[in-house]
């Protein structure tokens, strides 16, 4: 499992900032960045650390705004 | 006759909802008509929150104020978005800039800008920008005064700690202040 | 006191406190959340009884229960939810329970929206339950008037035994306005109170209260009492408001928040050189006929101005007996018209020749 | 010589409009009897629910209202709110308080009112010409189920107690049934006990008894009884549902 | 089939099985109990579904989503029912879903009596419902006219996509009459059904039908487009019968069973040599004020006659616009007037010199 | 590379007017999840109730009707029994679902309608401004219950899956939580089990969903899902209440 | 104008409704307006039944006989108290003697007894004493023929077996004969 | 219990003549009374054979319509 790769790339102005995302991320990838605004007002989630996504979807699932499309990196 | 129409227009936390009523109870208890109207239901969430006064030296008929402000008091740019065609030519605008980094395209109204949240913050109180629009109101319109407006305090907010009582006073009086020192736009009305 | 800056549904909430009001019953609805939330916080303070119903139906039917075990009781709710109660309250109306309903109106039909309106005219002054029963209808225009309508509702709907609506909107109930308590607190009322349901004790014969009368006899009687009880109140009741009427030539008639608004476009107007006037309907029901038995000898004809598509209008054609022409202007689905539209309107007709 | 029954001070001296047969009556007796021996009759008002009892107003030597068709829970919620030292009852028929009247008594139940339903079920509506109810028997006919209930199409009888005796807030439920004079011993027992926790303030009770509508079913009186034996309860168990710990 | 003898109840059940309603929803209630009971027997037969709610509220809405779906559906009920059903009824008018809904109205207020009363009307013609919306209001007087226009209401209903009330009583739906099925039976309309719901397939854009629109300007649209609809079916739907009214001094006003009683008491008075005529609105709604815009030239006085304290009245003025003097006649709580009463009562109108 | 997550198709490109953090929107998800898995957009109605998801067909990607507050079984009945081909759900709050709407969910359980209804207790009434629901727990504050709901004046929380589940009607009843991404995939199999009865026509479905209403309890979206899963779940226990036999 | 206005009644169980519908179907089938009215509701339990029916050759407004009947036909004593008033003078009563041990007290008004329970029993139809009464009824006023009759019968109870069918018209015969075997009360109108 | 004696008495106006205390008497003291009709249409029920009344109350608790006071004969 460690081994597995994710790719997440998030709609941001679809984020509404909530930061469930962060929250349940095992891997710190996630962060609220707070340096600017989307659209809607909010401040949108980022991805910060990308590099440890594992793939596991806890940010897809939890994600009221369904702002996220996963990818597989499955040559890994 | 006396008619000022006043629209207090940001984001839901902004307090813009408290600054209306401020503004039509220190008018009512310096003896004017007031009324205060929100915008309510559930298109405020997330969005725009914003409210109507009108104070008059005689009975209010609408309390909604829609195309025909005088003044507009925005804090967000949203807001200013939505509302910059309200005013009436010769109105008042006044803008927080820390928020709204666009000017005001109207060049027949009377523009006010000021950095409400970065004075707010000076002041200690960051989350009194609302405040400091009130005092800047104060100064520039000057249809309230001090004294009634910390009587209204009282009234809205009942028995409200010292500290954050000084702190807002702090806020509104550096807002007040801030209109002599702040950049100031005023086109031809 | 001294004038205080208060939202019409809270200004309707306290007064109705200072009005003996002790129990309440009722359903979360928009715009006027902030009467069921004021009260639970005051009432048990005052040794009342704050209780959320399942429903406006269950609500309608334990203000029943309450007010016929002699409570002070009320209930509020918006359009829809009086929906709801339409065959609650035509109980109410046929058993004679004193009671006050609240409909802080919002615009219609269905769910249509949160924003004022005035669409419940009918609702209102003409049942939507079944059966022939008439309800008092009070519209105040400012929140002053909502407290001292409220206060007065619970008088009437006690000394009538009949249940009183009060008729506020979106408008008038979110906004706020000073607000001064200048009528004393009610006492309990003294009146009768014997058909109150409060155990026999054995010392009289068992009490009750119904609706149901199988011999139609029975029931035309009762019927015939209650147009009684409602010749009565249509003789001494009805109210309204006269606004520069006085020597109009075009005379506006509107409620509540529609009249506010009208006013404003009456100055204007005369401003203008124009004679307009207003009368204001204080009792939608009985609707104040005798305000228009004489017409100011000018007047060349009367508009109708609603927040609605024309219900009201009914009520001033049937005034207005053909003497002259009755114009409608409304807006409605939570529009709120501008004064300076309804001034446009005027002119218009007045320039049409049509005043 | 001495009288062992007489007709209770809790009902009137008007005769009911019930058919021949028609337990309803019973249900009465005993709800008048429970009244009178706990010393309640000047102390009660009683809700009459809309449906053949709805004249019981006329029948119970208590104050009565008279309630919208399912809406007596509702009622005597707004009473009891009111004279919290009344007793307070409602009387309702399956048709008013398993149908339209499903929202009040549930949650009357929810709140933990502290009244006593005495819910009467004979499987019909008997009121309005023996139309089906929720609780009509699965192949019962009906003016509503010519060719019986077809569960199928209308789903099998709905089991009124058991779905309240699963609210927190019901504190006594429990069915009994008038199909016999042991039974309706039993019947009187439940409906003391449901009144008796009102007294207590430990909230909500109902009783359920299983009645029957010998017009409505198109049988004759004793055949009802025997019908009633032998179809309802095997359905519809008899017996506690729910009962609060003793204290 | 000739002529059958039939109750009301059960002519305007076949009626509707002929005008190809399939899909019945309803809960029980005297005196229209014969309605559900036949579709319980009959419509199975015909491939359709006769559904028992478990109240009246349940039964509008289960009509409301079978209609939405494309059905030809109804429900019928008696007065305090109509009652609960009023914000599915507002509902109905908002989203304009097409469905018929008997009233076989009983005496009122409250739980009132089983027996025939006409104090419905204002239900029937001014919703009761919230919001500005109009229901079309048939008013049959025969046994067999309930037949006919139970056929005419599906098709009226989907010509403009809107409820349709069809307002009987105890009396007309308990009597036997003899009745002709004469309109051929209606096969399912090829109308417009872009508005129906039946699964997008992936080939359109998903459908929603709805009544709340939070922006006012739209819902004023709506509302607006709802108005247009109502002044078209004003303009072409409005009907009633005149009845020896072309010579009439006195004029009666009554619809259904009233108006059945009234020709009684004109012929009666015509034999007395009296001028007596009828005009009997077979729709409330649109109330036909064309009827009265000319009136006949010896017309002195206009008499409205319900089995009601008198709502219908309301619209006869409002007819009679003050050309001349409209009187009252009513009886209520399930008393049925006597033609003699009647006659009685216009005599001493005459001889009063009102006539 | 392969994407192993993106957005349903049983979802439209609207963004949703839920409040940020509100699980609502993991709800909606999940149903256009399945429906879209079992090839049923095409083919369903959804019935949207009043609440903070009336708008919710402005998402589904499905023909959308709203009904009346509490209506949404009876207008689902009406459907399905005018169209029984097509896949009929109800998505409902527990202010709709379990207040004024009992009547209607009790006897469409009853009936055993064929639909899957979707019942989202977040324990408040959101859409009106956080008044107390049936199910709010003791103790919880609202707006009409300022100091905590208290039992003794409003009973203990109604559990509803538990009393729908006695209703003989019921074919599948179970409650799951959106709290957390382990629960949200228990949840959707949950979604998917009740769709796949009415599929093979078994009766009525009803999934309980506990979710969060930041706004309406005052927290901020992630303590939202904590209290949730530390107060809710311990009240209103996980898991299925009622399955059917497997064939 | 010709108008008949009966009321029927009796008891719940004893045919009064019935012996209403078969009245007006026939005089339908013989080309009279017809109505028949009910009385209808819980009250009916166990107590009287009665119907209302008019027979015209224009169209019936009220189809309610209360005070102006031309016909009563009574099968049971409450019936009579009940309804002894409302036939006009000069109209006619018919009476079930076998249940109404009384004289009609009316001076005014044609009066016809007759035992009908007895009658039918002796058919050995005992239930069919509203057929006899029918029969009586279709002997005095002569507004139905037999054959309308039998029509009506079909109509009415749609296929109905052919035993039943002939003891009812045995009774409905043996009532029409009855009226000149019986003992005649006949007073002046 | 064989001892007991019971006499029961009937407010025969009140009956309705349903038969339900015929059936459930287990002495068989009571009967239907075709004879005669009461007031209210009905064939009110009428006690047979008194004697052997056992004082049970079964004929009272089944009535529904209260007809019956039972008294004991408590000298035997
Ligand atoms: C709102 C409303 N709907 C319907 C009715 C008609 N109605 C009267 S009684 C009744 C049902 C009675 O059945 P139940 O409650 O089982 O009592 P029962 O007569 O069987 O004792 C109905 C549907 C009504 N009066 N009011
Ligand atoms: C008849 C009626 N009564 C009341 C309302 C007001 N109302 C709108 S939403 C709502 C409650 C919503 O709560 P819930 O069902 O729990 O949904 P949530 O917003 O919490 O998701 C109420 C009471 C209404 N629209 N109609
Ligand atoms: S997929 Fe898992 S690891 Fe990757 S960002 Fe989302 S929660 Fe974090
Ligand atoms: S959960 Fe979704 S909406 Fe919330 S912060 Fe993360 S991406 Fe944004
Ligand atoms: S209809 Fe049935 S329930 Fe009603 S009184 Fe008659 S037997 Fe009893
Ligand atoms: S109010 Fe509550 S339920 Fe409604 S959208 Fe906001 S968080 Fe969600
Ligand atoms: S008391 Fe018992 S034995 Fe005596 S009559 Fe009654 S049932 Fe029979
Ligand atoms: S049970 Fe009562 S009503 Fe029935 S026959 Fe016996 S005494 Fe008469
Ligand atoms: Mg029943
Ligand atoms: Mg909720």
């Amino acid at each position: 499992m460690a081994d597995r790769r994710g790719i997440p790339h998030i709609a941001v102005e679809r984020c509404k900032g909530c930061g469930l995302c962060v929250s349940v991320c095992p891997e710190a990838v996630l962060s609220i960045d707070e340096s600017r605004v989307n659209l809607k007002g909010y401040y949108p989630v980022t991805v910060e650390s990308g590099e440890s996504c594992i793939g596991c979807l806890s940010c897809a699932l939890i994600c009221p705004d369904v702002t996220f499309t996963i990818e597989l990196l499955d040559d890994r | 006759m006396f008619s000022e129409r006043i629209l207090c227009a940001g984001f839901g936390g902004q307090g813009v909802m408290v600054l209306g009523k401020l503004i039509a109870c220190a008018a009512m208890l310096g003896g004017r008509e007031v009324t205060w109207m929100p915008s309510y239901g559930p298109e405020m969430r997330g969005g725009t929150a914003y409210c109507s006064v009108v104070l008059a030296d005689h009975p209010v008929g609408s309390p909604i104020v829609t195309t025909n402000a005088t003044s507009l008091i925005v804090m967000n740019l949203p807001s200013l978005e939505r509302f910059e065609q309200s005013v009436l030519p010769g109105g008042l605008v006044l803008v927080n800039s820390s928020l709204i980094d666009r000017e005001v395209r109207r060049d027949d109204v009377l523009v006010q800008t000021l950095e409400a949240n970065k004075i707010a913050a000076e002041c200690g109180a960051p989350k009194a920008a609302n405040m400091v629009m009130l005092g800047a109101y104060m100064a520039i319109r000057e249809v309230i005064d001090q004294n009634h407006l910390k009587m209204a305090f009282r009234q809205i907010f009942g028995t409200m700690a010292m500290t954050s009582f000084e702190l807002n006073m702090k806020a509104v009086r550096r807002g007040f202040e801030s209109v002599d020192t702040v950049v100031v736009t005023r086109k031809a009305a | 006191m001294g004038r205080t800056l208060m939202k019409g549904n809270e200004a309707m909430a306290l007064a109705a406190i200072r009005g003996g009001c002790t129990h309440f019953f009722g359903y979360p609805i928009t715009p006027q959340n902030e009467i069921p939330e004021l009260f639970a916080r005051e009432l048990p303070k005052a040794g009342g009884l704050f209780l959320q119903a399942e429903s406006e139906i269950a609500a309608v039917n334990m203000l029943y229960g309450s007010a016929a075990a002699g409570a002070r009781a009320m209930t509020s709710s918006s359009s829809p939810g009086l929906a709801l109660m339409q065959e609650g309250i035509s109980m109410l109306a046929a058993t004679e329970i004193p009671c006050v309903i609240v409909n802080v109106m919002r615009g219609g039909p269905g769910l249509g929206t949160i924003q004022p309106a005035q669409s419940d005219y009918f609702q209102m002054t003409r049942g939507g339950g079944n059966g022939d029963y008439r309800i008092i209808s009070l519209a105040p225009a400012t929140v002053q008037e909502s407290a001292e309508m409220m206060q007065k509702a619970f008088d009437l709907s006690h000394k009538y035994r009949t249940p009183v609506f009060l008729v506020s909107d979106g408008m008038l109930g979110q906004m706020m306005e000073p607000v001064e308590f200048l009528i004393p607190p009610s006492t309990k009322p003294a009146g009768d109170q014997s058909w109150v349901l409060s155990g026999h004790q054995g010392r009289r014969p068992p009490r009750t209260i119904k609706s149901l009368r199988l011999d139609p006899a029975m029931l035309e009687n009762h019927n015939l009492k209650l147009q009684g009880k409602y010749s009565r109140i249509t003789r001494r009741e009805s109210q309204f408001e006269s606004y520069r009427a006085d020597d109009a030539e075009l005379l506006f008639c509107a409620f509540g928040s529609a009249a506010r608004i009208v006013k404003n476009s009456v100055d204007d107007l005369r401003q203008n050189g124009r004679r307009a006037g207003l009368i204001r309907p204080m009792t939608l029901w009985p609707f104040p006929f005798p305000a228009f038995r004489v017409l100011p000898e000018k007047c060349k004809s009367l508009v109708c101005v609603e927040m609605s598509c024309g219900q009201m209008v009914d009520d001033v054609r049937l005034a207005a007996g053909g003497r002259v022409p009755v114009h409608f202007y409304g807006r409605c689905g939570g529009v709120i018209p501008e004064p300076a539209e309804l001034s446009e309107y005027a002119e218009e007709l007045i320039v049409g020749g049509a005043v | 010589m001495s009288v062992i029954f007489k007709k209770t001070a809790g009902l009137t001296e008007t005769d009911t409009h019930y058919c021949p047969g028609c337990t309803h009556g019973v249900a009465h007796r005993l709800v008048g009897e429970v009244l009178e021996e706990l010393g309640l009759l000047g102390d009660t008002i009683g809700c009459a629910s809309v449906g053949c009892s709805i004249f019981s107003y006329n029948y119970f030597n208590v104050d009565m209202i008279e309630c919208s068709h399912g809406r007596a829970p509702a009622v005597a919620t707004g009473i009891k709110r009111t004279v919290p030292g009344k007793t307070v009852f409602t009387y309702q028929g399956d048709g008013d308080l398993a149908a339209i009247g499903t929202a009040e008594i549930v949650h009357a139940a929810h709140r933990g009112e502290h009244i006593t339903v005495i819910f009467v079920n004979n499987a019909i509506y008997g009121m309005t010409g023996g139309q089906m109810a929720p609780t009509t028997l699965s192949g019962q006919k009906a003016t509503t189920a010519p060719t019986g209930r077809n569960a199928e199409l209308s789903g099998m009888p709905l089991k009124m107690s058991e779905m309240i005796a699963e609210v927190p807030g019901a504190t006594y439920v429990e069915r009994v049934s008038l199909h016999h004079p042991k039974y309706i011993r039993k019947a009187k027992k439940a409906i003391l006990r449901g009144f008796t926790y009102q007294l207590q303030n430990r909230g909500f009770s109902m009783v359920e008894l299983l009645s029957t509508c010998p017009t409505g079913w198109g049988l004759a009186p004793v055949a009802a009884l025997e019908w009633l034996g032998n179809n309802m309860i095997p359905y519809y168990p008899l017996g506690v549902l729910k009962a609060p710990e003793e204290v």
